[in-house]
């Protein structure tokens, strides 16, 4: 086993894996940018080193800083996270080069993958569903002609694309060449490429991805799958596991679809397949991830693993310590992700200082974070502080438990999106599994309609008195006033301006 | 004491007497007995006739304060009796000359109008960045761009006037 | 299901079943003691009621009392956690002529399994192995004439005890008169009972207990063992599900036995029946637990199941959802009990403020805290502080978290036993699985050999450097003086007497 | 600025300037550069030479001082170069009159010994009872007892001396 991992990233992801690593034994170094030196991940590392300005590209996504920290720190090898270099392949083979292992798959599958046409031709050949369309770029005449053989609603999609950019759906042939137009240029923008092919568009799709495991030994293994349709403006705000959908036939068609996948790719370490499901439950290829995902943690509750200390053992060269058939669900895990936006206010990020932090614990929650009282979070990266994971007996109580911890959350000073978890957790739909990936738009969409006429006022009792205690606080010589049992735990807390002024005064005396 | 506060715009007289041991609390008109103690800082615990409020107290540093009740978050404004006036006329005002400020702190993309363009409510005036995301300020109504007061590039804060629409 | 539920407790405990009757949709009424005023389960209950003076017998003992806010609070049941009047049969006859139900068993069993000598003869003949000895009090005469059949080592207990008191261990014919009196008049003054027993001493034994479920329909499973035997002075410390050396077939014997003692006491919700363990593996049964344990969070950890809902489902007439096979142990899971206690000064209690609390997350951990930062740990109460269970695949992963775990817990202004458990976890028997009752005394009788020759310089560097912050602290008008990259994220704290003098001075002007 | 840091019992010489961002520290002779910013109240970050500390200090309310650094936990006092006359001579002494002190807030259960009763070090003088647990207090040494200062059934705070042995 490694003795010594770099783990370049930051955030809740870099926390993680850093906690992973002191389970393990293995000493870790975090690197971080000048806005993140106060940053939680660089509090729990054993190592840390300074790389750049806060700009990612000079810093968390530049190759030659991140390679020079190895070097200097001594690291074995690299585990990237999710996000900045996790899928980028040119990184992976150059820590090759510099002999240091990547903790992540080769880069050659990599890059069999990060083309979505060429990974759509080998998943061909290997016997892999996929939305009915074409294999790779089209110029607008083949879009025509394709679109009327499989028939309208249909989509075009940038080949070198991701996250919902490029995208066009198409309703009739009348919009089919302005759409094609805006998807090419909007790709061209967006990833440098404006490769643009096209495949029926599925009505009400679900969003549900298959966790894969391989070793360096061609053996792989299926972790279950994920539902990840709550998403907005195509970006995932909470994952389960299992799906509401999901049974065990489907989840084993599924997975060894997925595993065939992998197979395909001489794929090892941690992989997701995504999956779009039809009404039908028939289930296409979408993609393939090829790093460790966002939302493992509900995998890792209803499998009983943890996936990166799995990663380490596959990464430095072990078999897989089980096979499938060892593998046994259980209960039901769901994932809220817990970002800095403003759900009063249009989803409009919300940086800034974290004054009050109040976290849940206990049964069947678990909290991966990034975040403490009295950190800034910073402007410059996404906005992800934090993952609340609930898990039942079954989906019920564990909709209920997150429910109960959310009651409990409490982040001050900046805007989280808690509330929008609990309108999810409380509304019929959701709790009846009815999933797909307008799911959440059409929520919202939706007036809240949550009352409660006591709240209100004592929302207005306490600020009133919080209000006659701060009266107090800044009346010097005011004693013995507040009708509280016992010492106050903390005074309330004096303003800088309020302080200086002090200052000021006893200095002029 | 006695406070003018505004929950979700709804305002509510409190006042507030000492008792032996608990606080005498009249509001709009209704009689109540609170036992109120300070367990950690911002948060109260507050008691009413057997039932239990924990209350968290939020400023943002824009100085907004927001009190919280298990998952329901209240934006609220106290007003004790002598600032009475000063703060309603800042409240006030929907006509005239209206500001666009920055939701956030974050960085200014693109300005998307000229200073005397006319402009309809809902329009977009200015791009913001943060966190990695775009932002779209719009126009709060119908009106003619007076000033824009950002440049493209620019770092603003949180509260910052970027344009004021007339 | 019930609508709301007096939770007849405080501490951890508490706040853990008020958070299942949140996640259950049910209102939770909490009673507090003078002291308790600001306790964390008064915070986190949806109704609160004062119910006397610190002194245990008259607020959380005293029945008439939580009876009294039973019928205020219009409480449909009572949870009476685990100490105060958990095991009192009278207190759940009393609910019963409330109309109030106790979420717990019938007053007959908690009545049988109350005496040992009367649980002892009811399970003889359920057939359940015990260690030789006899059934019932004895006189001296009988005492000597049983110790030289079954051989010394013998052990003498008393009939009505528990936690060690009025026990005496005789390893020869000349100890038994002087230890049956001393047994007899510790017996008397503990319990107001001084019927004393006899029984083989059992060397090295291991502390290895059942949890069983039953419903109100005449089903009961077992649940898993669980290991305690980390003890110190009796009183359990550390516990981990499941036991080292408990296999499948182990398991199953034990466990029938279990289902048979609570079948013979016509037993439902939570038990535990408690065994010792001799160095072959036999087993005898010792008592019956007729509560939620203490370490219940292991047990729900490898089961996946919330013994908290199932005692309110069960209380509430409902059958058990699942029958003996459908349970399922995954993995292990261990627990500490963080006591408010001093380990450097002989284990002392240390109650007062916590100044600082800095709590774990992460995979595979769990929290079941009754403090938080700023309160004041009452001397009135016991010493348990919180509970942090350690989950992994297998024993070694459960282990290495919690050392992760204990790592960043931090709790700052009294002292807590949190570096024994670091000790205990590092230490090669403990991690080879080989404990006895015996382990924990072995343990501390050894001296501490932890050496680091950097971390004390740095210590001494930090205490250095807080020291300056706290220089320019006490200097109004210094400015810009820290070499603090951005801006302090909370100010060092200005000690009270020094906020004082500065009103005063503001005042004097 | 330089501190005699004692940290267990062992004096450590402190010697710390500020550099550009970071401070200039030499500790027992040997220099190091150290980046150390406070993130949270009580808890700093230290980097050096790439080594990462997380150090929280601990400060009792019965005044001790502790530097905890992962799951190690070291006393520690300062003495900065005015203070420290008088701090060691508080520190010394182990010969002539020795206090014993309450560890712990509690309840005073028992008294065993009567003033000027000849003890012996280790002998049980005093039980005091807090978190349902009783403790003895014993001699420190072998000698007399000199004053009783407590009584049975009151209640003491930690760090009060219960009696006196000479």
């Amino acid at each position: 086993m490694f003795k010594r991992v770099l783990v370049a990233n930051r955030g809740e992801i870099a926390v993680r894996i850093i906690r992973a690593c002191r389970e393990m034994g293995i000493e870790s170094v975090a690197v971080f940018s000048d806005v993140d030196r106060k940053a939680l991940h660089v509090r729990k590392a054993d190592y840390a080193y300074h790389i750049g300005p806060a700009t990612a590209s000079e810093s968390y996504l530049n190759v030659d800083k991140i390679l020079d920290v190895a070097r200097r720190s001594q690291a074995e090898a690299i585990h990237p996270g999710y996000g900045f270099l996790s899928e980028n392949a040119r990184f992976a083979r150059a820590c090759a080069d510099a002999g240091v292992k990547f903790i992540g798959p080769s880069p050659e599958s990599m890059e069999m993958m990060g083309s979505k046409t060429r990974a759509r031709q080998n998943m061909k050949r290997a016997g892999v569903p996929f939305v009915p369309g074409s294999e790779h770029g089209l110029d607008i005449d083949a879009a025509e002609r394709l679109a009327e053989q499989i028939g309208y609603p249909v989509m075009l999609k940038a080949a070198a694309g991701g996250g919902g950019k490029g995208m066009r759906m198409v309703a009739s042939p009348a919009d089919l060449h302005s759409a094609y137009e805006n998807a090419r240029s909007e790709a061209q923008r967006s990833f440098g490429d404006n490769e643009v092919y096209l495949e029926k568009f599925i009505v009400n799709p679900r969003h549900v991805e298959m966790q894969i495991f391989g070793d360096q030994h061609g053996n792989v293994v299926y972790l279950g799958e994920r539902e990840c349709s709550v998403q907005r403006r195509h970006q995932k705000v909470m994952e389960e596991s299992p799906s509401p959908i999901v049974d065990e036939d489907m989840r084993r068609r599924m997975g060894e679809i997925a595993v065939r996948v992998a197979k395909a790719a001489n794929y090892y370490n941690a992989g997701t397949i995504e999956f779009l499901v039809d009404e039908q439950r028939n289930f296409y290829f979408l993609e393939m991830n090829t790093r460790l995902q966002v939302e493992h943690p509900v995998t890792e509750f209803v499998t009983g693993l943890d996936l990166v200390h799995l990663q380490m053992h596959v990464a430095s060269g072990e078999k897989l310590p089980f096979k499938q058939e060892d593998i046994k669900l259980r209960g039901h895990a769901i994932e809220c992700r817990i970002y800095a936006e403003d759900p009063d206010n249009n989803y409009f990020p919300s940086p800034g200082q974290i004054t009050r932090l109040i976290s849940p614990s206990g049964p069947g929650i678990r909290r991966d974070s990034g975040m403490y009282e009295g950190w800034t979070v910073p402007i410059e990266y996404d906005p992800l502080l934090a993952k609340l994971v609930g898990y039942g007996e079954d989906r019920e109580q564990a909709i209920n438990r997150l429910l109960r911890a959310l009651y409990e959350y409490f982040v001050g000073g900046i805007k989280t999106n808690t509330s929008l978890f609990r309108r999810i957790l409380k509304d019929p739909d959701f709790r009846a599994g009815n999933l797909d990936t307008g799911f959440l738009d059409r929520l919202l969409a939706k007036p809240s309609n949550e009352t409660d006429v006591r709240r209100p006022i004592m929302a207005a009792v306490g600020a009133a008195i919080f209000a006659t205690m701060e009266a107090k606080a800044t009346l010097p010589g005011v004693t013995g006033a507040l009708p509280m049992n016992g010492n106050s735990a903390s005074p309330p807390p004096i303003s800088n301006w309020r302080r200086t002024a002090r200052a000021e005064a006893l200095r002029q005396r | 004491m006695t406070y003018d506060v505004v929950v979700d715009g709804k305002t509510h007289q409190v006042e507030l007497a000492r008792g032996d041991k608990t606080w005498l609390c009249k509001i709009d008109g209704q009689e109540m007995e609170v036992d109120a103690v300070l367990t950690a800082r911002d948060v109260l615990s507050v008691l009413v006739e057997g039932k239990a409020y924990e209350i968290k107290r939020e400023r943002s540093l824009q100085g907004e304060l927001h009190m919280v009740i298990g998952s329901a978050r209240y934006a609220v404004e106290v007003q004790d009796p002598r600032s009475l006036r000063t703060r309603r006329a800042v409240a006030g005002s929907e006509a005239g000359p209206q500001k666009v400020k920055a939701p956030m702190p974050g960085k200014i993309v693109r300005i998307l109008v000229n200073e005397q363009d006319e402009v309809k409510a809902g329009q977009s005036l200015i791009v913001m960045e943060a966190m990695k995301m775009q932002n779209e300020m719009k126009s709060p109504k119908d009106g003619r761009v007076q000033k824009i007061l950002t440049a493209e590039g620019s770092t603003v804060n949180a509260g910052d006037t970027l344009a004021i629409v007339e």
